[in-house]
């Protein structure tokens, strides 16, 4: 039996083999043994070296990992392939980070914004957090209003990234 | 004098917890309340007591009063205690609170009206004769051109704080004369929703500038009892996380004084129980009187540690009309102590609260460590409060022992569900920076600014293999007939659950 | 003088998980060993490397000498802490360590050897000064009149204690010169079990004696560090249930003789390393030496506390040949600190294991508390390993403070899926007599054997309520129709994963 | 929709209603809501007054409980029932509390005993146990022989009550 992991970039897969479970990652010969899996704790094994990890569900399918003193949370493969095409090159969708109340919008559709300037504040924890263009960028849409309720994930804003001032080619 | 027998916590997170254990610790009987969202939070099962006392938003029940003391009243409390926020400064709850004939573990009223308020506790302080960093308090109506030309006496870079305020909620820095009238403006309007209070005032700016405050207790006869000084420079957004006792690199001298001016200041008013008077160290080593926040801290757990004191006690000491036992006014320092702050915040995205389920949550144990922590596995961390979900506290010998002890704290600390600021400090807590203390108030910011994006590291097959364990075994396998790994663990026991009829 | 970098802790459970963060505390890399047993167990994931060293039973992982000392050089480890039990008293270990070319950090062989001895002990005591109870060692063949004649003269009560022993294992008391053939084979037997060694001798029991130990460490060239004294009391079994420091209620002159004594017999005999004496405290208030274990203790967290010391950090540096900084030997007592043992056992049915898998697991947290625990949530305690789980330890400003902070420590510890003694030892510590210090070794055999069987006491409308739910709601609903409760939590969370393809 | 609780004694039963779950348990008029339930954790409501629970599941469907600094085990109602059955009147079946190794058995068939009296030692985490008669009792049936590995619940001795020396009626 073979599950395919849906890990987009990586594609890691997993067998079930001689009563143990093995993944096999990409670029790695050997695949990894599933010692001990009595979740949230694992315990896998790979040419012959043990590592154990502290693994627990996360919103939307990720995945919160904890290992050598750090932790990091793993997106599902298709959402960020979803995240990713929002991207395109050139192209900023920004969305509400957390729930919260529009406080704030500081521009209109049109404008030209530089790098790190404030766009929309939002209000969510009694603190105001201001939401920052990541490049210089021209504003093309917006998509709330002073006094909306957004969840995270909403879109907020949408960019164009501006031509660079001189490009050297 | 009289003998406390069942108090009311008026409060959620860790601190109701540290509470509530405490007075359960001190023989008390203990009563919880809660709001509609905090039905599974881990405080109202430490109390002997729990009454629900409205919906979520705190404005309909961690804030209002008649609900707070209808709570006491029907539970039979005869004392509340505030904690820290909410309504732990808030005047008019503490008259209410006395008016119904409970005890209120705090100060004055009267207390927390001077005190409360920076313009007022400034002149205090400088009727005490402790300086105060050069300020303008606008009158009434705030006009653009006036202002502008006080902060051009007081001098760039100026600071809008709000006059009711604490925390860094209402302030503002303005690096020049011009963005004056804006920042104003917005710091207003932060401290009206924060507060209910829009009032600001400007206040000289000092770089690189240290925050060092003096623990106090005062028994509202004139008397202090002064336990030493808590750096709490390490901060972000204005707000506190990570503080130290004793001030690491602070002479002597500069810490006497700093304890003198505190005890003149709580001798002075009267003051009555714990209290902190907070300092600004200016990098030229001068200090000023910056605040008195009339409530126990959230970084009072270091002051326990290096002093061998239990402050609940001594507000419950004082509360009770006891005073204090006269050789604490003679207690010493022992070893060094820190704490971290676990916030629900993602510090990459300049420490934006992050909301979520905790689905796992792992605290650190073991020798010099001690946790303070509001929220449990299988918690929802909600938009309603502050985000601040745990406090990590170490203690050692000396400073670098605690802080060796921190790093390794840190490093077994895990929550998943939401961002935390765990991997933030605990990077920043084995810098150089930290360790030679280089850091002030505002080096987290400046720090934040400069550092490169980091770069996504979701390729280590190694971290690869573990989330393609969870995404594949992160439910039993529903037929039961896969092999099953070694040890049974809570999700085969669900198995062994289900099987129940 | 030697920098160790990389330590292998030959140990499991607690005290692999505390030797494991302090090391890394004081900055060593560190390797953890585990049997196949042990793969979900918590100090594995505590080291930076982990070695599988054999199957389950002790004699083929955590006993077995060459596996190890093979883990530590694959692993370029440099030294070797054996923690508690297992090998951490076998001199042969040791002494294949340090011909492996690894520091064994810990006594010499030569010291473990004679001091492990309880009969070589006793003798090097004696002719240090220090009295001993009065004693019989049967020579070679034991002879049932023989030991009859030697117990008459030394007089009824008589203990038989298995000479390599330690723990209770191996130890019976005789009341009548006649049982005494009978008793001496069947803890010769179980000596031989738990030892290898089934020698045992004849001692004079002493009726309600307390059992008082002094914590010392040794440079190995004839100096002393002494760390005061701690009470071990209350046992079952004879084993150590509740520990504290600095013993209760011991006159000054008593306490100060017993810390010279120890002294006395570190520097006669060149003792390197942590160790313990222990002394039996008489009812008469006259005191004998016990037996030297030569380890840190499952008790040292309470000296840790009171003295304000890292026992690790002392055996490292020892180890190291750097000794102990001069002004460890003035330090002083500061507060009290008590320490109750976890054990899987039944109380209700004479401290019998109690074996299972722990689906669920919540430990105290707060001021003054210390949880050194080695099981998690999902752990399986089985019959392979000692029952301890865990040690939680509070401290106070005095006993009354520690007491009560460890009484509310207790209500909040839960663990599901074993018997334990938690609840035994909180009521014990609300006992008058163990706050008025009555309690001697014997006190708890004798308050069970006395206590009526608890009535069982299901009928309660709330628990009944409570199981109910758990058997009902175990689960979240299959369907996903049934109304939701408020928050969501583990079990709801798996719904969300199972979504997942 | 009423699922009847497998309560043995008490009969509890858990109703579904106004979108909250609700527990009936017999002698107490008013039934216990169910504020919240985010397992293991759980909030009661009965008669104004709410009491908070830690429930966790147990072997051979016991369940596991925590309330007010008091941990409780409560079996499952039917296993119950058959313990009872199997201690009917006058009548003990012993049966290995843990997981060991017989090390003695100390009485014969036929041997009458007291109350309290070492019948057979098992031998557990290098532990010698005894198992002793609860009642002044005549052995009818031993189950192991010395060498014996036992598993908990496994029957070891049987045992018949002997007459009291001396009732008063």
């Amino acid at each position: 039996m073979t599950t395919p992991s849906p890990t987009g970039r990586t594609k890691a897969t997993m067998q079930q083999r001689d009563g143990s479970y093995w993944v096999s990652a990409p670029g790695v010969e050997e695949p990894f043994r599933v010692v001990a899996w009595t979740p949230p704790r694992l315990l896998l094994e790979h040419a012959g070296e043990v590592r154990a990890f502290t693994v627990a569900p996360g919103a939307d399918g990720a995945v919160w990992l904890h290992h050598d003193g750090e932790t990091r949370c793993i997106a599902k493969p298709d959402r960020r392939g979803a995240a990713g095409a929002a991207a395109h090159e050139g192209h900023d969708d920004l969305s509400a980070p957390m729930p919260g109340k529009v406080l704030e919008v500081l521009v209109a559709e049109g404008d030209t914004v530089e790098a790190g300037q404030r766009l929309v504040v939002i209000e969510a924890m009694k603190m105001e957090n201001p939401l920052r263009a990541p490049h210089h960028s021209i504003v093309t849409k917006i998509h709330v209003g002073v006094g909306d309720a957004v969840a995270p994930g909403d879109s907020i804003i949408e960019l164009d990234q501006a031509p660079a001032e001189a490009s050297a080619d | 004098m009289t003998n406390l027998k069942r108090v009311l916590v008026a409060n959620r997170g860790e601190i109701a917890l540290r509470l509530l254990r405490g007075l359960q610790a001190l023989g008390k009987e203990t009563v919880a309340v809660y709001s509609e969202a905090d039905a599974a939070a881990p405080h109202l099962r430490a109390a002997h007591q729990a009454i629900c006392v409205g919906p979520p938003p705190p404005g309909e029940s961690y804030l209002k009063i008649d609900a707070l003391i209808a709570a006491a009243q029907a539970s039979g409390a005869d004392a509340i205690h505030p904690g820290y926020g909410f309504l732990s400064e808030n005047a008019d709850f503490a008259a209410a609170v006395e008016a119904a004939g409970l005890t209120f573990i705090g100060p004055t009223a009267t207390s927390i009206r001077e005190m409360g308020d920076k313009t007022t506790a400034g002149e205090i302080a400088r009727a005490a004769g402790i300086p105060t960093v050069p300020a303008h308090q606008p009158d009434g109506e705030v006009d653009a051109a006036k202002l502008q030309a006080a902060a051009k006496e007081i001098g760039v870079p100026v600071l809008v704080k709000a006059a009711a305020g604490g925390g860094g909620k209402g302030m503002r820095i303005a690096h020049s004369i011009a963005e004056i009238p804006d920042l104003v403006e917005a710091a207003s309007r932060e401290a009206q929703n924060a507060f209910g209070d829009g009032r600001v005032f400007l206040e000289r700016y000092l770089e690189n500038a240290r925050h060092v405050e003096v623990q106090v207790v005062g028994d509202g006869a004139g008397h202090a009892l002064v336990l030493g000084a808590r750096d709490c420079s390490t901060q972000r957004r204005h707000q506190k996380l990570i503080e130290e006792c004793p001030p690491p690199q602070l002479p002597t001298a500069t810490h006497d004084a700093m304890l003198a001016a505190a005890r003149s200041l709580v001798e002075r008013s009267n003051y009555r129980g714990a209290g902190t008077v907070e300092f600004i160290l200016a990098n030229d080593g001068a200090f000023y009187f910056l605040e008195v926040n009339t409530r126990l801290q959230v970084e009072h757990p270091v002051t326990e540690c290096v002093y061998g004191v239990d402050l609940l006690e001594l507000q419950v000491s004082v509360a009770e009309g006891r005073g204090w036992p006269k050789e604490l006014e003679q207690r010493q320092p022992q070893g060094h102590a820190v704490e971290v702050r676990v916030y629900a915040e993602n510090p990459a995205a300049g420490f934006l609260p992050s909301t979520g389920t905790l689905t796992e949550v792992v605290w650190p144990q073991g020798p010099g460590v001690r946790v303070d922590a509001g929220v449990e596995r299988g918690n929802e961390v909600s938009i309603y409060y502050d985000p601040l979900l745990a406090k990590i506290i170490t203690y050692g010998e000396d400073r670098d022992r605690a802080l060796d002890r921190m790093e390794q704290a840190l490093a077994e600390t895990f929550l998943a569900g939401v961002e935390t600021s765990v991997q933030f400090c605990r990077e920043l807590i084995a810098h150089e920076d930290f360790r030679a203390t280089r850091v002030h108030t505002t080096y987290v910011a400046e720090k934040l600014e400069n550092a490169a994006p980091a770069p996504p590291r979701d390729d280590d097959p190694w971290w690869q293999a573990a989330a393609c364990v969870g995404w594949n075994l992160g439910q039993p396998d529903a037929s039961g007939s896969g092999p099953s790994t070694r040890q049974p663990g809570a999700w085969d026991t669900l198995r062994d659950w289900r099987a129940t009829p």
